[in-house]
């Protein structure tokens, strides 16, 4: 592509158990307001094009994102968008926006209200709807399956998942907006009684409640608005069969599909934010990348410290440029998942600009 | 505008009440390899993946392109999942477009689809949330006072609607792939249909239908690998306002307006009504044609009625613009198809497919979808002849 | 439906905000219309039979699917497998959710039947749940009446 | 085995029953706790100035948050209006019955409610009504402690000033 896409503002809500009565345009707006004055604009009329990402389950509503729009400032009308995935799929539309000349600038965000639902069970619904969905198999337990063929196969030890977790919980102590942080080693996590075995309850990402928002541009624009960017130099994504049976769940076909595409050059990377719910699926994810010791991986908590579910994936990808602009990183690769055992994995790689 | 790219081929399915004989995947299905077939193409030949349907509650399902993985061929490429409403059908054929507008794909298939008979579109249309009062009877409680408020200012005589509403059904017994195939439907017949949200009659209103609408879009070198004349897309445009806002004028939305002047500014339109051979806009209640013939610049502000009254959008009288040849939503309603459909409809015009109600020679079309409480709109211009 | 009214005040403000919260159920029966494919596959459960089919690569996947992951064609060679197989992988629930198909403590399973090849997820109940490991042996408890559906499997029992 | 058992399966029941905890939001909460209190109010836009009913923290053309609270009249102008034929799922009411957009005297948007105690086919865009509130003992935190709306015996709002009374019901 011969449009240099840029990332020039990121910002994310803390990770909140329970945001209490916030709706979503409360959620939202503290978000965008901070993205805009990283930029110095007044609001969304000030950029091309728009893109959310929601999903209406979670919070049990119709049209969620119909409500998103009113935090947006949306008159005169915009260029407007919403994908029903995770807001770094609508990072990726906003990319094609402006690689098509149709836009120069956009504004993407993604909100997550999960605590008003059961969301393991939500999501138990993405399943195919005549064999798995009726039986209410939730996403916590599809993941313990898939860690025990791991350990089954001698490929990971429960060390190594608690191993994962401590590593987590020390990032995210400098992380202001982490839900679970603190220093725990291993054995002591190790004691803590299992939750849906192999599984504890540290294994897996908790419920988050919040929003993030981001504003990518071409390079002229960054410069005309005079502000630190990192260039988006890469962004792709796969997905593989719905059967997970017909899955080598030990390992991500998808994600390694994905990083061939994008030629990631994993020993030049200096950290990856992934997104892996559960820390067993960090392990897969750093193999099936083959990252290398020298990049630090998740230095955010990732999302064990926290997930908005919605909007962790385009998280991923703001923590990474935070990083960049502060000088901690001049190359990155942020991970972001859908569906049950890492099913659809999308990549972008920023590098300083 | 980006790389040209153009449709190579279309797929639908038999719209019906109930598609009893095929699973939500079969559903889908049958559109996708129906537009493969249509464009002598497998899934080999594509790229990526772009679905499309309208709220996840209307089956049940929770983010279903999950599941539809092996259905649409999309194993170990991207796939990506577009919601924006009743206006999505639309949107999800701009998104994949753009897939290929943008230089990143060479060739990608988009699938819509709904399948309502799973459930019950106006009890998901109007979910119970606590605080909020319920007296949403579903889409047509919501519209019918914007049209009543229409026919106020436009002082249209009181039957405009029952003429769309035949007009529409007559169009749609030339598919054969309508939901309503009511080739004798009658003036009286609608105006003695019961009236359901006054000033909407039950045969104003369109029905609700399964089915699935997919199209593959193939950049300017692929073109030719397919058989059948390509339809060029020579503009595509998104617009959304919110909901409510002081002043916002829900007749004739401007987030409508402006959508219509920027792909019209794309695609070298200057006189709508004169430039296109015909339309296929999202009509899901008879009176919105008038208004859309206004919202859209067909005709001047109060005048979209004129039009309807004298036949310039009826095939059957051979109207100088016809509007929903194929039959409209008035009679296929597969809501998060719907406005797919019109895209595909306006594109199968200009490639000359369009069978039994094909526009003679027809070479510029219009598609148009909107949703929400129109407010957001996407279109786009197909032509017949490359730019 | 309980009404949780908390009053708090906002720090910043000292504006006396609300917090209104309210129970709902979110629910319909849906009507599935299952296609050929699925419903070969429940029409086998009713008569307490299972039925996978043959994938483009030989291998049996139960349940059957309707599209084949490699080639994307319709998979139509059905092929009846055992009720009884063995636990590719499994997972305790010591805490059923009320959603679950059970109400005391189970065990996910994959589950390669006998004459598949392909492994279905599904559940098992025991009161040894030591005796659950990858490996071991388990075999259907069908419900008396099946009426075509999943559950009519009740769940999988570990072989003595 | 009964021949029953032979049929083939076609289609099969999926019920979906999911619970969620609703949360009304900041700014629909305060509304809600007035509306328990028997007063109905908006919010106004620190920036376009115009006042949201019911309000739901933000004004939607601005995209600023909104905070002040305005306290509505009881009457209402009707900007436009259906006759409803068909029964709403989980509504008791009765049809056919009118359901409106009214814009409550101090507003500048309108909300859908009932109107009753009028003759369907008189009732016009411009006509003004009130609200007629059930008995105190029964309010909670729902629109609905307004029962519906009544005709008043007042001349109709000309169709510009819909949208632009004061509380008063005076222009402005």
């Amino acid at each position: 592509m011969d449009i240099d896409i840029c990332i020039v503002a990121f910002s994310q809500s803390a990770c909140l158990a329970q945001a209490g009565a916030a709706n979503e345009v409360e959620l939202i707006m503290p978000e965008l307001e901070a993205v805009y004055r990283q930029v110095g604009i007044s609001n969304a009329q000030d950029v091309d094009f728009v893109c959310s990402g929601s999903c209406d389950y979670l919070q049990g509503a119709a049209f969620a994102f119909v409500s998103g729009v009113d935090a947006l400032g949306a008159v005169p009308p915009i260029q407007e968008s919403h994908v029903e995935m995770d807001a770094a799929w609508a990072l990726y539309e906003a990319v094609l926006k402006i690689r098509m000349g149709h836009a120069e600038s956009a504004l993407v965000y993604g909100f997550s209200k999960s605590s008003p639902g059961e969301l393991p069970i939500v999501l138990s619904q993405q399943l195919d709807p005549y064999y798995l969905a009726p039986q209410w198999i939730d996403s916590i337990s599809l993941a313990a399956l898939q860690a025990r063929l791991m350990l089954d196969r001698g490929i990971i030890e429960l060390s190594d998942m608690a191993a994962v977790v401590a590593s987590s919980r020390r990032c995210a102590i400098e992380n202001k907006k982490a839900q679970l942080s603190g220093q725990f080693s291993v054995s002591d996590l190790l004691k803590e009684p299992e939750y849906v075995s192999p599984l504890r309850r540290a294994d897996c990402s908790p419920i988050s409640d919040g929003a993030s928002a981001m504003i990518i541009c071409t390079k002229s624009k960054a410069e005309e608005w005079n502000v630190p960017f990192a260039r988006l130099v890469g962004i792709d994504h796969r997905i593989e069969t719905h059967n997970l049976g017909m899955r080598d769940l030990t390992t991500s076909h998808s994600t390694r599909l994905v990083a061939e595409a994008l030629s990631i050059h994993s020993d030049s990377l200096d950290i990856a934010e992934l997104y892996a719910p559960f820390s067993h699926q960090q392990l897969i994810l750093e193999k099936s990348l083959e990252l290398r010791p020298e990049t630090d991986i998740n230095p955010s908590g990732g999302v064990l410290a926290g997930n908005l579910m919605m909007a962790s994936g385009l998280s991923r990808v703001g923590e990474v440029f935070d990083r960049i602009v502060d000088g901690k990183a001049s190359r990155g690769l942020a991970h972001a998942t859908s569906g049950p055992c890492l099913q659809h994995n999308l990549l972008a790689i920023l590098e300083r600009g | 505008m980006g790389e040209l790219a153009a449709v190579v081929g279309i797929g639908q399915t038999k719209y019906a009440s109930r598609r009893g004989d095929v699973s939500i995947a079969g559903l889908v299905r049958e559109a996708a390899g129906n537009a493969l077939e249509d464009a002598d193409l497998g899934f080999k030949d594509i790229d990526a993946v772009v679905i499309g349907k309208a709220p996840d509650m209307f089956e049940g399902v929770v983010m279903p392109e999950i599941y539809l993985t092996d259905a649409l061929g999309a194993n170990g490429k991207p796939m990506l999942r577009v919601h924006t409403a009743g206006s999505v059908g639309g949107s999800t054929a701009l998104v994949a477009a753009s897939h290929v507008q943008s230089g990143t794909f060479r060739r990608v298939l988009t699938v819509t689809f709904e399948k309502q008979s799973e459930s019950n579109a106006m009890w998901a249309l109007s979910s119970p949330q606590p605080f909020s009062v319920h007296l949403n009877a579903g889409a047509g409680g919501y519209f019918a006072p914007i049209i009543r408020e229409y026919i106020r200012r436009s002082n249209a005589p009181s039957d405009i609607g029952i003429m769309v509403a035949v007009k529409d059904r007559l169009h749609g017994a030339r598919n054969p792939l309508s939901h309503l195939n009511l080739p004798n439907i009658s003036h009286q017949e609608v105006e003695d249909s019961m009236m359901l949200w006054d000033p909407i009659r039950f045969l104003e209103a369109c029905p609700s239908s399964d089915g699935a609408c997919a199209m593959i879009i193939a950049n300017e070198e692929l073109v030719s690998e397919s058989p059948k004349p390509p339809a060029w897309i020579l503009g595509g445009a998104m617009r959304s306002e919110p909901t409510i806002y002081a002043g916002r004028d829900e007749v004739n939305p401007r987030a409508g307006r402006d959508c219509a002047k920027e792909v019209y500014a794309q695609a070298g339109i200057s006189n709508p009504r004169r430039q296109f051979d015909c339309a296929e806009v999202y009509v899901p209640f008879s009176w919105y044609e008038p208004m859309w013939l206004e919202n859209l610049g067909f005709a001047d502000q109060g005048e979209g009625w004129r039009l309807t009254l004298d036949g310039a959008t009826s095939l059957d009288e051979g109207g100088d613009i016809p509007w929903n040849c194929s039959g409209g939503v008035l009679s296929s309603n597969p809501i998060g198809a719907s406005g797919m459909i019109r895209f595909a409809e306006a594109a199968r015009q200009v490639r000359g497919d369009a069978d039994q109600h094909q526009v003679e020679n027809a070479q510029l079309a219009l598609g148009h979808a909107y949703g929400g409480g129109a407010q957001f709109f996407s279109m786009w211009v197909v032509g017949a002849r490359k730019p | 439906m309980s009404i949780l009214l908390v009053q708090f005040l906002r720090v910043e403000g000292l504006v006396e905000d609300l917090f209104l919260q309210k129970e709902y159920e979110l629910g319909f029966t849906y009507t599935r219309s299952t296609g050929p494919v699925v419903g070969k596959f429940l029409t086998g459960l009713k008569n307490k039979k299972i039925f996978g089919n043959r994938g483009s690569d030989g291998r049996v996947i139960v349940p059957p699917m309707e599209y084949d992951p490699e080639t994307f064609q319709p998979l139509n060679d059905f092929v009846q497998v055992s009720d009884a197989g063995m636990i590719e992988s499994w997972c305790w629930v010591a805490e059923p959710r009320p959603a679950h198909p059970s109400a005391v403590p189970f065990a996910w399973v994959m589950i390669k039947l006998d004459g598949a090849d392909i492994s279905m997820i599904h559940h098992v109940v025991t009161d040894e749940p030591s005796r659950v490991v990858t490996g071991a042996r388990v075999k259907a408890s069908w419900i008396d009446q099946p009426v075509g559906l999943i559950s009519d499997i009740r769940y999988f029992v570990l072989e003595k | 085995m009964g021949d029953t058992n032979k049929e083939t399966i076609d289609s099969i029941e999926a019920p979906i029953y999911l619970k969620y905890n609703f949360t009304a939001g900041l700014a629909p909460a305060r509304f809600l706790s007035h509306l328990k209190k028997g007063i109905l109010t908006g919010q106004r836009c620190p920036k376009c100035d115009n006042v949201y009913v019911p309000p739901r923290g933000s004004c939607p053309a601005c995209g600023v948050a909104t905070e002040t609270e305005v306290v509505l009249g009881n009457k209402a102008t009707v900007q436009s209006f259906t006759i409803v034929s068909i029964p709403i799922p989980g509504n008791p009411i009765e049809p056919p019955f009118i359901v409106a957009n009214l814009v409550p005297d101090g507003a500048n948007t309108s909300f859908i409610h009932l109107m009753s105690e009028c003759v369907n086919e008189e009732v016009r865009i411009g006509q003004r009504v009130t609200a007629v509130w059930k008995p105190e003992e029964e309010w909670g935190f729902a629109m609905d402690n307004i029962r519906y709306f009544k005709p008043l015996d007042e001349p109709d709002i000309p169709v510009e000033l819909i949208g632009h009374l004061s509380v008063n019901g005076e222009e402005g």
